[in-house]
């Protein structure tokens, strides 16, 4: 079902998740004959990020992990920067020093990243602290798997959180349904105990709710309580969005298994491949917001096609960008490890 | 004598001591399915339930290891990072090193920790961190890296039948390198806390473990191009390390150079020099030359790593250096090394 | 039961006051008020299980059987104590009673306890591992994945939380909205439940359940113990923090004085006080009269063989 | 531990606009003063004294500051995350770990996640947070309330580190520390509390990487931090009756850290002797020791001394605790060895 937001901010969604797909179809591309080391991506899970974080604001701000191109890019993080930092060049954000798993953003509300699991959460929680002190009316979002919630920092986070109701969200974007090392759709996970993961919210009083990931009108009405809560000094909210993981992030190294999207599955389901049906027809969260976009007349097939190839152009761009920059001086290695 | 590669030597070492020894299991994250380089790999098969997955719960997974290896087992945990054994840092610090002790012998933890570590593949400042320095400085721990597949099966299976907590340090540089490695038959346990010379010589002593052993020997053959004979010692062992060799080895040479690729600054290299300058003043030519990486979080940028990592380039500066100190009282050429702040 | 109750009483008082002539150093965490679940709790154990105390473990290890010479000895620093004076109040050890060792960091035995309960389904013993710690757990990481891998791999393990409303100084209310740390337990789908800590029979009949359950391979029990304890958080601690009616509301309430009058021992207390306190006198004397742990004795047990 | 007459708590000026205080009002004197010269500094934990007498500061610093001073639960791994991202958002938070051996529970976020953050963000994020530990052996702490991590810090890049062991050393560099954009170590050892010394009552601000000379000498260097510099002095008090002119240099902080006082120090007397209270193998007298010699190996007339803990876990019995500990004597003696 689509967000109760006015067309224009929709399409411009549209765009946004576009753009996160091209971008990292374009990394894999570029993976397959550049060594740029381990990379995650966010294809598939791109209609809960954009929704979600659309409704922040400057001055809030974001911590994420590992699979944090689409979070970055979503909050208007330049791809070329990206890029670059992602083949640790000069021109990356983090100047090289980073990479994909340290992928930073401070002037878009990303400080830092941290990739080791669960490590984030606790300093989500200290940003909001910090505006509760200082009188702000800010936001801070801790986005992460449901594998962070096996880590003691998890229930250390939550714990303080209730006990001051600091204005922090909770993101868990759960993708393990179908997940490698797991058995399909089994729960209790194996590795986690609790029947649903909102029960492990309920024992602090903390408001929390499960939703389909794809479904971005319950995406947005879900973040956008949160955020009023929060404001409003009504303390953290946890939300669940639960999504498939895409069959190309099943390998240690994401692989393009169900090839590129073609948007045109959304308005011609005979073009679908057999193969991998079940992800273009029902899964992918894009190509279900584009359907609904259609459905409601607020776009049309040429609308779309154009705005994919301007992203397919400028994510394009990017990665040339990113290959033509110099790699950093060595001696910057030495820099920066104290202001 | 078979070759192996480096992680094919360590799957064999735990399979051969998991037949050998009911009490020996493997805990880690995805172990059954191989973990993320396959050093398990098709041992659930073997062993069934003696492998087991666990969460990602670094901390109570080790704590728990020390209180099953208390209670009778001999558990193995897979730390898939050694830059994750910081969540663990309490239960090996406060429980696995000190129960035998505090206890005054009445307990004891026979457990090995194997974490993988090491500068390689642009994996950023949470995965490419060497922090055995941190543990060679708790009383009470066994710190070993081997450095071929050889000593990795052999140095595995003496850390599982050792009665103490060993960290049993791979560096994934390794993973892949083949090497001969004893049948059945004549396998031989590498006794913990014994070095091996890999390389005789006269004129200097270069000591390093794990993957700098491959930059300690190239810088070796580079020397011998001028005709310096650099005797190269791979440790092995970092706690207890293997004194006696190495005294007798700078007794010969009076120059030592310590490499490794963990940071200078109170890495185990200070420790190795503190204990040599303090027990063989006498025979030291020259101050004992530390070759490790600068005082920075691991970089990202390939550029940046392969600055950050040592290479046998700065190793023979290192040896030339300590070469050209003149016997005491002549007036000492700067050292290569920065003076840190 | 009751023998051991007053044991506890009397050890634990004596400990007091050679902490007040400085005969014992460091830091000293008493249990006075806490007797009935720690007597409790070891009556529904056999010889073969196993039990992990936190830093306030004294009552435990007596419960279990431990010997009050060897252990005043430990806590007075003595080289005949049970650690040869190495380990102290708060890592006391007596393995051939079953208490493996207490911890003096908090929640850091939960982890450990977990350990011998997998190392019982290997050994198929039939073992069951206690692990007891205070309501202060609660909020630490290894609590929550304890609880976590407790429940996957169906351990055969209690977990016995001694809730006395208090985290060293502060009230339990300062620091968790959670009252009932049951209800983290009831989240892994651990059976839990809730007794009066200072009833002896009702923390013994908990325990049997848990005991029956883990047995049978059912997995692990969580046991709320709602008790308080009548010292402060540490010897030396003025408990400015708690009104003082809350304390003599509680005394009326102590557990010995509980069990008696349920279980008609009226004749039998005097005598069991007596052989107590006499027990704990011959411990005292021993204990002091031993020799000082000594320097010599330093360097050993750091592991198998001395490292450099 | 010795209960020392606190009921004086206003400090008692002298004539030359100092006061005398124990260490333990210094540290109490430097936090009041940092926390009303910036309204955006924090005390997170409550345990800055431990659990001695001197712990009613605080009760004095919650009374003036009441909304400055938050009790977290205990959760290290939370709320020593939790003062990270404070640090990020605008706050300067005072994070107390109470006793050093509870830094291992939240070890990954000091050294995964606050030392590197600056570093790995290529410059874009820091943050300015001190995070306090009780250090070292106090009397029957035992082996898991008797730490001294300083030298692990030291093993890792992104992070200061200061070990006062004056009550003018502590209110100096706390001030420093506090207004320094970096994550910042500072240990203290409980011992140190009851020391008295001259504090000047004007604000003073001490710079890192600057050691001091607390006593000259001719003979030898003797290298002490935080209550080593105590037993140092002592020892030289000691030495002095024999004759002997040692030199006892204060580093005052390890990151960054004074190596060329140092040398200076070790060029006029040839012998060096370190006193550190970290364990043996790995310590900080491993990295001085290695440091020196590489640098002034001609100036040495004698190997370099090191007085350190024993690599054993600090056994629970006074006896054995003494052993173990670097005290005046062991310092001496290593001395003696030097000139012997």
């Amino acid at each position: 079902m689509l967000p109760d937001l006015p067309a224009p901010e929709l399409v411009a969604q549209l765009r946004t998740m576009l753009r996160i797909r091209r971008f990292e179809e374009a990394l894999i591309g570029l993976a397959a004959d550049h060594e740029i080391g381990h990379f995650h991506v966010y294809v598939g899970q791109e209609a809960t990020g954009v929704p979600a974080l659309a409704l922040l604001e400057d001055g809030d701000v974001a911590y994420t992990t590992h699979r944090n191109h689409g979070h970055l890019i979503a909050r208007g993080v330049s791809p070329a920067g990206m890029a670059a930092e992602i083949l640790g060049k000069a021109t990356g954000l983090n100047r090289g020093k980073g990479g994909t798993l340290h992928l930073a953003s401070a002037a878009h509300g990303f400080p830092t990243t941290s990739s080791s699991v669960g490590g984030p959460l606790p300093i989500a929680v200290g940003s909001a602290f910090a505006f509760q002190e200082l009188g702000l009316d800010r936001v801070s979002v801790a986005l992460f798997g449901d594998g962070a919630l096996e880590e003691g920092a998890w229930h250390e986070s939550i714990n303080i959180a209730a006990m001051r109701r600091a204005p922090v969200i909770f993101l868990c974007e759960n993708n393990s349904l179908e997940a490698l090392g797991q058995k399909a759709n089994e729960y209790p996970s194996s590795t986690l105990a609790a029947v649903r993961l909102t029960d492990l919210v309920d024992p602090f009083g903390v408001p929390a709710v499960a939703l389909d990931g794809t479904d971005t009108r319950a995406v947005h009405e879900a973040m956008a309580a949160a955020v009023a809560r929060a404001r409003s000094g009504g303390g953290p909210s946890f939300i669940e969005a639960r999504t498939v993981r895409w069959p190309g992030n099943r390998p240690l190294w994401p692989q393009l298994l169900t090839g590129e999207t073609d948007v045109a599955y959304a308005w011609d389901p005979e073009r679908i491949p057999v193969e991998h049906e079940k992800w273009w027809a029902r899964q992918d969260g894009l190509l279900r917001f584009l359907r609904e976009l259609l459905g409601a007349g607020l776009l049309t097939p040429g609308d779309a096609s154009a705005i994919d190839t301007q992203a397919r152009a400028e994510m394009a761009g990017a990665m040339t960008f990113a290959l033509q920059s110099p790699f950093p001086r060595p001696e910057e290695a030495l820099e920066h490890v104290f202001a | 004598m078979s070759t192996l590669r480096f992680i094919d030597a360590i799957r064999n070492g735990l399979d051969i001591e998991m037949r050998r020894d009911p009490s020996v299991v493997v805990l880690g994250e995805d172990v059954t399915y191989g973990g993320p380089f396959g050093a398990t790999k098709g041992l659930a098969e073997a062993h069934g339930s003696r492998i087991r997955d666990t969460p990602i719960s670094e901390a109570t997974v080790v704590g728990l290891a020390v209180g099953a290896a208390v209670s009778g087992l001999r558990p193995v945990v897979e730390i898939m990072y050694i830059d994750f054994i910081t969540l663990a840092m309490d239960q090996l610090v406060n429980h696995g090193a000190k129960l035998r002790y505090m206890t005054n012998g009445l307990l004891r933890a026979p457990m090995v920790i194997r974490a993988q570590g090491g500068a390689r593949g642009s994996m950023g400042a949470h995965h490419s961190q060497s922090l055995e320095a941190w543990f060679g400085h708790l009383p009470g721990m066994t710190v070993v890296a081997p450095s071929t597949p050889a000593d990795a099966q052999g140095l595995l299976q003496a850390a599982i039948r050792s009665d103490d907590p060993v960290l049993y340090l791979e560096h994934r540089g390794l993973y892949w390198q083949k090497g001969e490695v004893p049948d059945e038959d004549d396998r031989v346990v590498v006794p913990i806390g014994k070095a091996i010379v890999r390389r005789p010589g006269s004129d200097l002593t270069i000591v390093s473990w794990s993957h700098m052993m491959g930059a300690a020997l190239d810088a070796a053959d580079g020397l011998a191009g001028d005709g310096i004979e650099a005797e190269v010692i791979d440790l092995r062992s970092l706690l207890p390390f293997d004194m006696d060799t190495l005294l007798a080895s700078v007794g010969r040479t009076g120059r030592l150079v310590v490499a490794h690729e963990a940071v200078t600054r109170g890495g185990m290299g200070a420790e190795i020099a503190a204990q040599v300058q303090e027990r063989a003043w006498a025979e030291l030519a020259a101050p004992v030359a530390r070759v490790g990486a600068p005082f920075v979080p691991p970089p990202f940028a390939p550029e940046l790593e392969r600055a950050f990592v040592r290479d046998a380039d700065a190793i023979i500066a290192a040896a030339r250096h300590v070469l050209d100190t003149p016997a005491r009282g002549g007036t000492p050429t700067p050292s290569p090394e920065p003076v840190e702040a | 039961m009751l023998e051991r109750m007053w044991l506890i009483r009397a050890f634990e008082e004596r400990a007091s006051e050679m902490y007040a002539r400085n005969q014992i150093a460091g830091l000293l965490h008493l249990g006075i008020g806490q007797e009935a679940v720690a007597v409790g709790l070891a009556s529904a154990l056999e010889p073969r299980d196993r039990t992990f105390g936190g830093h306030r473990a004294h009552a435990h290890a007596l419960a279990r059987g431990a010997d009050p010479t060897r252990l005043l000895a430990e806590i007075a620093g003595r080289s005949t104590g049970y650690c040869g004076g190495k380990g102290g109040s708060m890592h006391i050890s007596a393995p051939e009673v079953g208490f493996v060792t207490a911890t003096g960091v908090v929640g850091g035995n939960i982890p450990l306890a977990l350990g011998a309960a997998l190392a019982a389904t290997y050994s198929g013993d039939g073992s069951v591992t206690a692990v007891t710690f205070g309501d202060g757990a609660g909020q630490t990481g290894s609590f929550h994945e304890s609880l976590n891998i407790a429940s996957l791999w169906g351990l055969p393990i209690l977990f016995v939380c001694e809730n006395n409303g208090y985290a060293e100084f502060s009230p339990l209310s300062a620091h968790t909205r959670v009252e009932r740390l049951a209800r983290h337990a009831e989240t892994y789908g651990i059976p839990a439940v809730t007794v009066d800590g200072n009833d002896a029979a009702a923390v013994l009949g908990a325990a049997q359940v848990g005991v029956a359950r883990a047995r049978a391979g059912g997995g692990p029990t969580f046991i709320e113990a709602l008790t308080y304890r009548l010292r402060g958080h540490y010897e030396g601690d003025p408990g400015k923090y708690r009104e003082l009616t809350e304390v003599t509301d509680w005394k009326l309430r102590d557990p010995i004085t509980r069990f008696v009058a349920d279980q008609g021992l009226e004749a039998d207390t005097a005598e069991l006080e007596d052989r107590a306190r006499a027990a704990v006198d011959a411990a005292t004397e021993a204990a002091l009269a031993a020799p000082r742990a000594s320097p010599d004795q330093l360097l050993s047990q750091v592991t198998a063989a001395v490292s450099q | 531990m010795s209960s020392p007459d606190t009921s004086t708590t206003a400090p008692s000026p002298s004539p030359d606009g100092s006061s005398r205080l124990s260490y333990a009002e210094g540290m109490a004197l430097g936090l009041r003063e940092a926390l009303a010269s910036d309204p955006t500094v924090r005390l997170m934990g409550q345990y800055f004294f431990g659990l001695t007498p001197w712990r009613r500061l605080t009760v004095d610093i919650r009374e003036r500051f009441p909304d400055r001073v938050w009790d977290p639960p205990i959760a290290e791994i939370g709320y020593v995350g939790t003062g990270i991202g404070a640090a990020i958002s605008g706050l300067r938070p005072i994070v107390d770990v109470a006793t050093a051996s509870f830094l291992f529970q939240p070890f990954s976020q000091v050294v995964n996640e606050a030392a590197n953050i600056h570093y790995m963000t290529g410059g874009q994020t820091r943050v300015p947070m001190v995070i306090h530990v009780n250090h070292g052996i106090r009397g029957g702490g035992a082996a898991q309330h008797s730490h001294s991590p300083q030298a692990m810090i030291w093993n890792t890049p992104g992070i200061k580190v200061m070990t006062p062991s004056s009550a003018r050393d502590v209110r100096g560099l706390l001030r420093t520390a506090v207004e320094d954009d970096n994550p910042v170590f500072w240990a203290d050892h409980v011992k140190l509390f009851d020391h008295i010394d001259e504090v000047p009552d004007t604000e003073e601000r001490i710079p890192f990487g600057v050691a001091e000379v607390k006593r000259a000498g001719t003979d030898v260097t003797i290298v002490g931090t935080s209550l080593m510099v105590r037993r140092a002095l002592e020892a030289a008090d000691m030495l002095a009756t024999d004759g002997i002119s040692a030199e006892v240099v204060d580093p005052r902080t390890l990151v960054p850290f004074d190596t060329e006082a140092v040398l200076a120090s070790v060029g006029r007397t040839g012998r060096l002797v370190i006193v550190d209270e970290c364990h043996q193998s790995c310590g900080v007298g491993a990295e001085i020791a290695a440091r020196v010699a590489e640098h002034a190996f001609d100036a040495l007339r004698a190997p370099i001394r090191r007085v350190a803990t024993a690599d054993v876990p600090i056994p629970f019995g006074r006896p054995m605790e003494e052993f173990v500990e670097p005290t005046t004597a062991k310092v001496v003696a290593a001395v003696r060895s030097l000139l012997g």
